[in-house]
């Protein structure tokens, strides 16, 4: 079976400096996939290069087996790739359900009606109230976003790109700046997403990670160190090396 | 072919010696946009008031010529640094819009002001004797002020470049412009970096508009007229750079008076074609950071 | 725009129970460059006028009171002017329009005059051609064939080979036209000519250029103020004096307000126009004295502030003929042939076919008389000159 | 809930409300009540106009530009031209005028849109200025720095002749103004207008929605200069004169200043802005002509420092205030 998301052999380097080396990875249709590493190990840039903001300087990237290592970002996302952002990345003047909202028109392709008054594209509408609904966001979905608590803002985050309906959906740091005791209601989420769409979670909270993720792969110094089941990882002396060895610094 | 010859020293040496005052004036602008990200377009305001400082200080006064020029300098400096405490500091975090309306609001105000004390017509530029007539160098002439221009103006470079590359302000300041947060992080008081950062600058445009005088006529209409070559000199050579504006002001000075010289039908047109190739060419400018 | 209409209806009923008016009132409009970059010329006008309102403001028949109605155009700005043009004609009503510094403001206003029937007397816009675009215009300022026409003929028997340099707009152009004509008829030959812009600071790579061509002689023109100053310095930066060129043009170059601005390097300037204020006919130098108590002993009256007082001695001269009840065609009769013995530039008159100027040009050069600048009057080089281009282009 | 400003919005309602009509109330009444005003009146029309095409651009999709004069100069001169060398019918010169700054802008927008900041800011610039040396230089096509005028505009279909009062010239104007009003509003609630507010407040998002950005900014760039366009062919209709002064950087400064000074981004800040500068400026302008700058630089400094919205943002927070206090 293809995996949903490969790469093969990325690199990139910025002048001597080289920031990921070799990396192949797979990410399986369905997967529940995570990444970890120490911090400057290269996860954002390999996230980057994945979206498309950043031109690795050889390897190839294949979504669902086409390669679309020199596509760009808009190209991508039409092949079924999402992501939510480290820092939030929203729209914080619109409502709640705008933001959602901007998401689903694009992928129905409506966007670029110029005529219609928004409203009137019931099926946009009624397709982002109820994806705030599933999210438990219903009753917020008309205030406006920069008005939601920071954890809720979070979980905007993630209606928005579930919004774009991904085969392959990256979150970077879902769980970042919430406090561990909220960070349940973010799993929930994360636990009720659909079972097809293979997901990639970039995140510092091993807890979440080793909760939520089947496999996982770490990345220390731009290099794929080790692939394995959370169980593996956890054992693994480089693992606990990297980790250890950066704590103690 | 002589005289083509000559004619290229001609253009050379004017072209330069209008670079040299527009990199003074600008260079102030330059680093204030790189390190604070603010869109000031009221730079010409301050290199006006340089202006006239020294001139009046010159005719009213009687203050000897290098004097005034200091005095261009500290009192601009000084006035800056109130206008920053006062008004930019408080948009440093706001958009690009608000910052490019509260500088052209400034700038109408500067322009009101300077026509209500010193009327519309064009300042008189008195020299003293020792820098007027002309100075003869490789068999041709050249104006005795001009050629003062470069030198001082050079000298002056050379300073700045020093005190950026060499003393621990300025390894703050590139710190800064580098990476803001990671200079607040290590512990360098930004906001005491701005605003002195933002005098200087502010000092060295109103050393470039009294030096210049003679060059870009000081009158009240100033900062409008020469904002957008002072732009055009910070966007293609890059902001926050120092070499760039450095290379870009020359590269105009030169082109403009070419222009003037040989072409004199098309007009500034070359200017601004050559503008925006560069700026499609690089966004960032010659020697801009490249954007992320 | 709600207070606008208050007002509006508040005044037509303040008109309507005020009932008979007691005082007729003349309205003039001036239009003038009071903002912008070109501010310094629109002032030059303004004293003119403010200067003639006190001096002679009262100097009306019986019950008869004028009004101006000051507007500001911001520049050489046609489309704006017309538009204040239009709203002084409809809204304030009034039976002058006068001012203009700028041709292309002028020549937008004219057919406009024409229309509406208001006479339109240009203070200072020289443009050649307007007069023919409307019969409500009249002019009291000068062209720019009347002084450069006889300075290239007077410079064609003087000098051999000569450089033009030449503001880039209709005046600009005509100038350069009028001289390269009367030099070349003389028997004299133009080396080059350059048009630098409207808004040129720095002169010295257009000088280069002359320097390096080595003309005799440099004919230059620009609409005064500033430009004037600046295309001085230019000539002096490079020396172009001690490489053996002499500076010529009309007066607009040596301009009476800026030559103490200029130094010395504008000595032996040899220019020709119709306004010095150096000139000691009494009735200039009881205008010059007049002037200096109002704006100051420094500040010498330039051609501009002449052509404002002149424009309005003729509006007010035509107002009192006709007692205050203006009738648009009288007053353009009464115009066409009018005739003031006693401008401080000498005589002068409207020229009945084409209503524009006729004055003596004079050939000057620049002296020092008592310690000041001055551009001395040496000979009357054209008497009661009609505009030359309309004599070789008369209108069809 | 949506704010009273017009926002592309899912939710907003986006039938016309009865208070929107009130500005084509009013520019109705003043053309019987104030017949002598109708010449600055059509002057402010058509600036209205220009200030909703830098709306749709700045106050929408979020691109500062300090060049739209570029669009407005262009179809002015457009307009000019044609009616001297073509024809002086003035529907068919406002038609050409848009198309062709149409066009310009869509050229021009493909090269620059994918800048942003001070770069893009120079660039709009440099356009302007090169519009303005070309204006300058092509004498024979433009008049240079002289102006082109010395031609009469048809009546418009053949029925209604340019008047010295401005009768005609302000419906003509408040037509086309309406016209385009009606436009903008449609675009700016539909989803093409929340997605160009989606671009203004968080362009990265929007790419990482796959949203085309740079394509949906050429063309809203495009249909802006196609309406700066009309505005310009109008001020040439009505003015039968078209000087260098609709190219210039100053233009596009003052513009600028109107659309702050009435409201970014909802609509009527283009109406409020101009009429009531204009107004200031027609009066104080007539009394203090000298000084009238020193005014409007403090007025933006003081909108920039305390009331960001303009006077609309103003009413506004007073409406909400007495709101408030009424509950």
């Amino acid at each position: 079976m293809t995996p949903a998301l490969e790469t093969r052999n990325l690199c990139k380097h910025f002048g001597a400096l080289t920031v990921a080396e070799q990396i192949n990875f797979k990410l399986d249709a369905g997967a529940r996939h995570a990444l970890i590493g120490p911090n400057g190990a290269g996860k954002t840039t390999f996230v980057n290069m994945l979206m498309g903001g950043l031109a690795p300087s050889s390897g190839a990237i294949l979504l669902g087996g086409v390669e679309v290592t020199r596509q760009s970002q808009r190209q991508r996302v039409k092949h079924g790739l999402g992501r939510t952002f480290q820092i939030n990345s929203l729209f914080r003047s619109l409502t709640v359900v705008d933001n959602v909202s901007l998401a689903v028109a694009e992928r129905h392709g409506v966007a670029w009606g110029m005529f219609r008054p928004a409203g009137r594209y019931r099926s946009v509408v009624d397709e982002s109230m109820q994806l705030l609904d599933t999210l438990g966001l219903l009753e917020d979905a008309k205030l406006s976003l920069a008005a939601l608590p920071y954890g809720k803002q979070r979980l905007v985050e993630i209606a928005i790109a579930l919004g774009m309906r991904p085969k392959v959906l990256l979150l970077d740091e879902p769980a970042a700046g919430i406090p561990s005791l909220e960070s349940h209601r973010i799993l929930e989420v994360l636990d009720a997403l659909p079972k097809e769409i293979a997901i990639l979670i970039i995140e510092h909270d091993m807890d979440l990670v080793f909760r939520f993720a089947r496999k996982i792969t770490v990345l220390a110094q731009g290099a794929v160190l080790m692939e394995g089941s959370p169980a593996e990882v956890s054992s693994d002396a480089r693992v606990r090396q990297v980790y250890l060895g950066e704590r103690r610094e | 072919m002589q005289g083509f010859a000559s004619s290229l020293v001609s253009v050379a040496f004017h072209g330069i010696a209008y670079g040299m005052i527009l990199y003074v004036i600008s260079v102030g602008l330059s680093v204030t946009m790189g390190l604070m990200g603010f869109v000031n377009l009221a730079h010409g305001v301050f290199a006006m008031t340089g202006g006239y400082v020294m001139l009046s200080a010159m005719s009213r006064y009687d203050v000897p010529f290098p004097l005034a020029l200091c005095l261009a300098f500290v009192l601009v400096a000084a006035a800056s640094v109130v206008l920053e405490r006062l008004l930019y500091a408080r948009l440093y975090s706001a958009g690009d819009l608000e910052q490019v309306l509260l500088t052209i609001g400034l700038i109408f105000m500067a322009v009101a002001a300077a026509r209500l004390a010193y009327g519309t017509l064009q300042q008189p530029v008195n020299l003293p004797p020792y820098l007027k007539g002309q100075f003869a160098l490789f068999g041709r002439d050249f104006p005795a002020y001009r050629v003062f221009l470069v030198a001082f103006s050079s000298v002056l470079v050379a300073v700045l470049w020093f005190g950026v590359e060499r003393t621990r302000w300025g390894a703050k300041v590139r710190a800064a412009v580098d990476n803001r947060a990671m200079a607040q992080a290590i512990g360098i008081n930004t906001s005491l970096l701005f605003t002195v950062t933002f005098a200087l600058g502010s000092g060295l445009a109103a050393l470039g508009g009294a030096l210049g005088a003679d060059i870009i006529a000081i009158q009240p209409i100033y900062p409008f007229e020469n904002l957008i070559t002072f732009l055009i000199v910070v966007a293609v050579g890059g902001m926050g750079s120092l070499r760039g504006p450095f290379v870009a002001a020359l590269l105009i000075g030169i082109s403009d008076t070419a222009c003037k010289y040989w072409l004199p039908q098309f007009g500034a047109f070359f200017i601004y074609a050559a503008t925006i190739a560069i700026l499609l060419w690089r966004p960032a400018g010659l020697f801009g950071k490249a954007s992320q | 725009m709600l207070t606008r209409i208050i007002a509006c209806v508040a005044s037509m009923i303040f008109a309507a129970s005020a009932g008979v008016a007691v005082a007729q009132t003349v309205k003039i409009g001036l239009i003038s460059t009071y903002s912008g970059p070109t501010a310094a010329q629109g002032d030059q006008l303004d004293k003119g006028v403010k200067l003639f309102m006190k001096l002679n403001g009262s100097k009306l028949p019986p019950g008869v009171k004028v009004e101006l109605v000051v507007r500001d155009d911001a520049g050489a700005n046609p489309d704006n002017a017309k538009r204040i043009a239009q709203e002084l004609i409809v809204r304030d009503k009034v039976q002058f329009l006068t001012g203009l510094v700028w041709t292309p403001n002028a020549a937008s206003i004219a057919p406009l005059a024409a229309e509406a029937k208001v006479p339109f007397i240009s203070m200072n816009a020289a443009g050649v051609g307007i007069p023919y675009t409307s019969d409500y215009f009249a002019r009291v300022s000068f062209t720019l064939w009347q002084s450069s026409y006889p300075l290239g003929q007077w410079a064609g028997k003087k000098y051999k080979r000569a450089y033009t340099m030449v503001s880039d707009f209709a005046p600009g152009h005509e100038a350069e036209e009028a001289f390269i004509k009367g030099f070349k008829e003389s028997g004299g030959v133009i080396v080059d000519s350059v048009r630098v812009p409207l808004a040129a600071t720095d002169f010295s790579a257009y000088m280069q250029r002359v320097k390096d061509a080595k003309p005799d002689v440099l004919f230059g023109f620009n609409p005064a103020g500033k430009q004037a100053t600046a295309q001085m310095k230019g000539f002096a930066d490079l020396d172009l004096g001690k490489a053996g060129v002499k500076y010529i043009g009309p007066g607009d170059i040596t301009t009476d307000e800026e030559l103490q601005g200029m130094g010395d390097v504008a000595l032996g300037v040899m220019t020709v126009h119709h306004y010095s204020a150096a000139a000691d006919r009494p009735a200039n130098k009881a205008f010059v004295a007049a002037y200096k108590k109002e704006y100051g002993a420094n500040l010498n009256p330039g051609f501009m502030s002449v052509g404002a007082y002149d424009a309005m001695q003729l509006i007010f001269d035509a107002i009192n003929a006709q007692k205050g009840k203006m009738d648009p065609q009288a007053t353009m009769q009464y115009i066409k042939s009018y005739k003031n013995a006693n401008s401080p530039r000498g005589p002068i008159a409207i020229d009945p076919e084409t209503r524009d100027i006729m004055q003596n040009e004079y050939l000057r050069e620049v002296r020092k008389v008592g310690g000041q600048l001055a551009n001395v009057e040496i000979e009357v080089v054209g008497k009661m000159v009609k505009d030359p281009w309309k004599q070789l282009n008369p209108k069809k | 809930m949506t704010g009273p400003a017009h926002t592309g919005s899912y939710l907003s309602d986006p039938r016309v409300r009865p208070m929107e009509w009130l500005p084509w109330v009013l520019a109705l009444v003043c053309y019987f009540a104030a017949p002598t005003y109708l010449p600055l009146g059509s002057y402010i029309l058509i600036m209205i106009l220009f200030a909703l095409s830098l709306d749709l651009i700045l106050g929408y999709a979020g691109i500062i530009t300090l060049g739209h004069a570029a669009y407005f100069g262009f179809g002015a001169y457009v307009a000019a031209i044609l009616a001297v060398r073509v024809t002086a019918d003035p529907l068919i010169g406002i038609a050409v005028a848009g198309i062709s700054a149409g066009l310009l802008g869509w050229l021009t927008g493909l090269v620059i849109l994918r800048m942003r900041g001070l770069t893009l800011l120079m660039l709009t610039l440099a356009i302007t200025s090169i519009c303005y040396e070309i204006a300058n230089k092509a004498t024979a096509l433009t008049g240079g720095a002289d102006g082109l005028g010395g031609f009469n505009m048809k009546p418009i279909l053949g029925l209604f002749k340019f008047d010295l009062f401005n009768k005609t010239g302000y419906l003509y104007c408040l037509l086309f103004l309406f016209v385009a009003w009606w436009l903008v509003r449609r675009i700016i609630y539909s989803p093409f207008g929340a997605s160009l507010t989606g671009i203004r407040e968080n362009v990265a998002r929007m790419h990482a929605l796959g949203s085309p950005v740079y394509q949906r900014l050429v063309a809203v760039y495009t249909i802006s200069a196609a309406l700066a366009g009309v505005a310009g062919g109008l001020l040439t209709h009505t003015t039968e004169f078209v000087g260098l002064k609709v190219l210039s950087f100053d233009l596009s400064g003052d513009l600028l200043v109107m659309l702050i000074l009435g409201g970014v981004g909802r609509i009527y800040g283009a109406f409020v802005g101009p009429v009531v500068y204009l107004l200031a400026q027609d009066s104080l302008a007539k009394q203090f002509p000298e000084y009238w700058y020193f005014g409007i630089g403090l007025m933006l400094v003081l909108v920039v420092m305390f009331a960001r919205g303009g006077i609309l943002g103003i009413v506004d927070r007073l409406l909400l205030r007495i709101r408030r206090g009424n509950t």
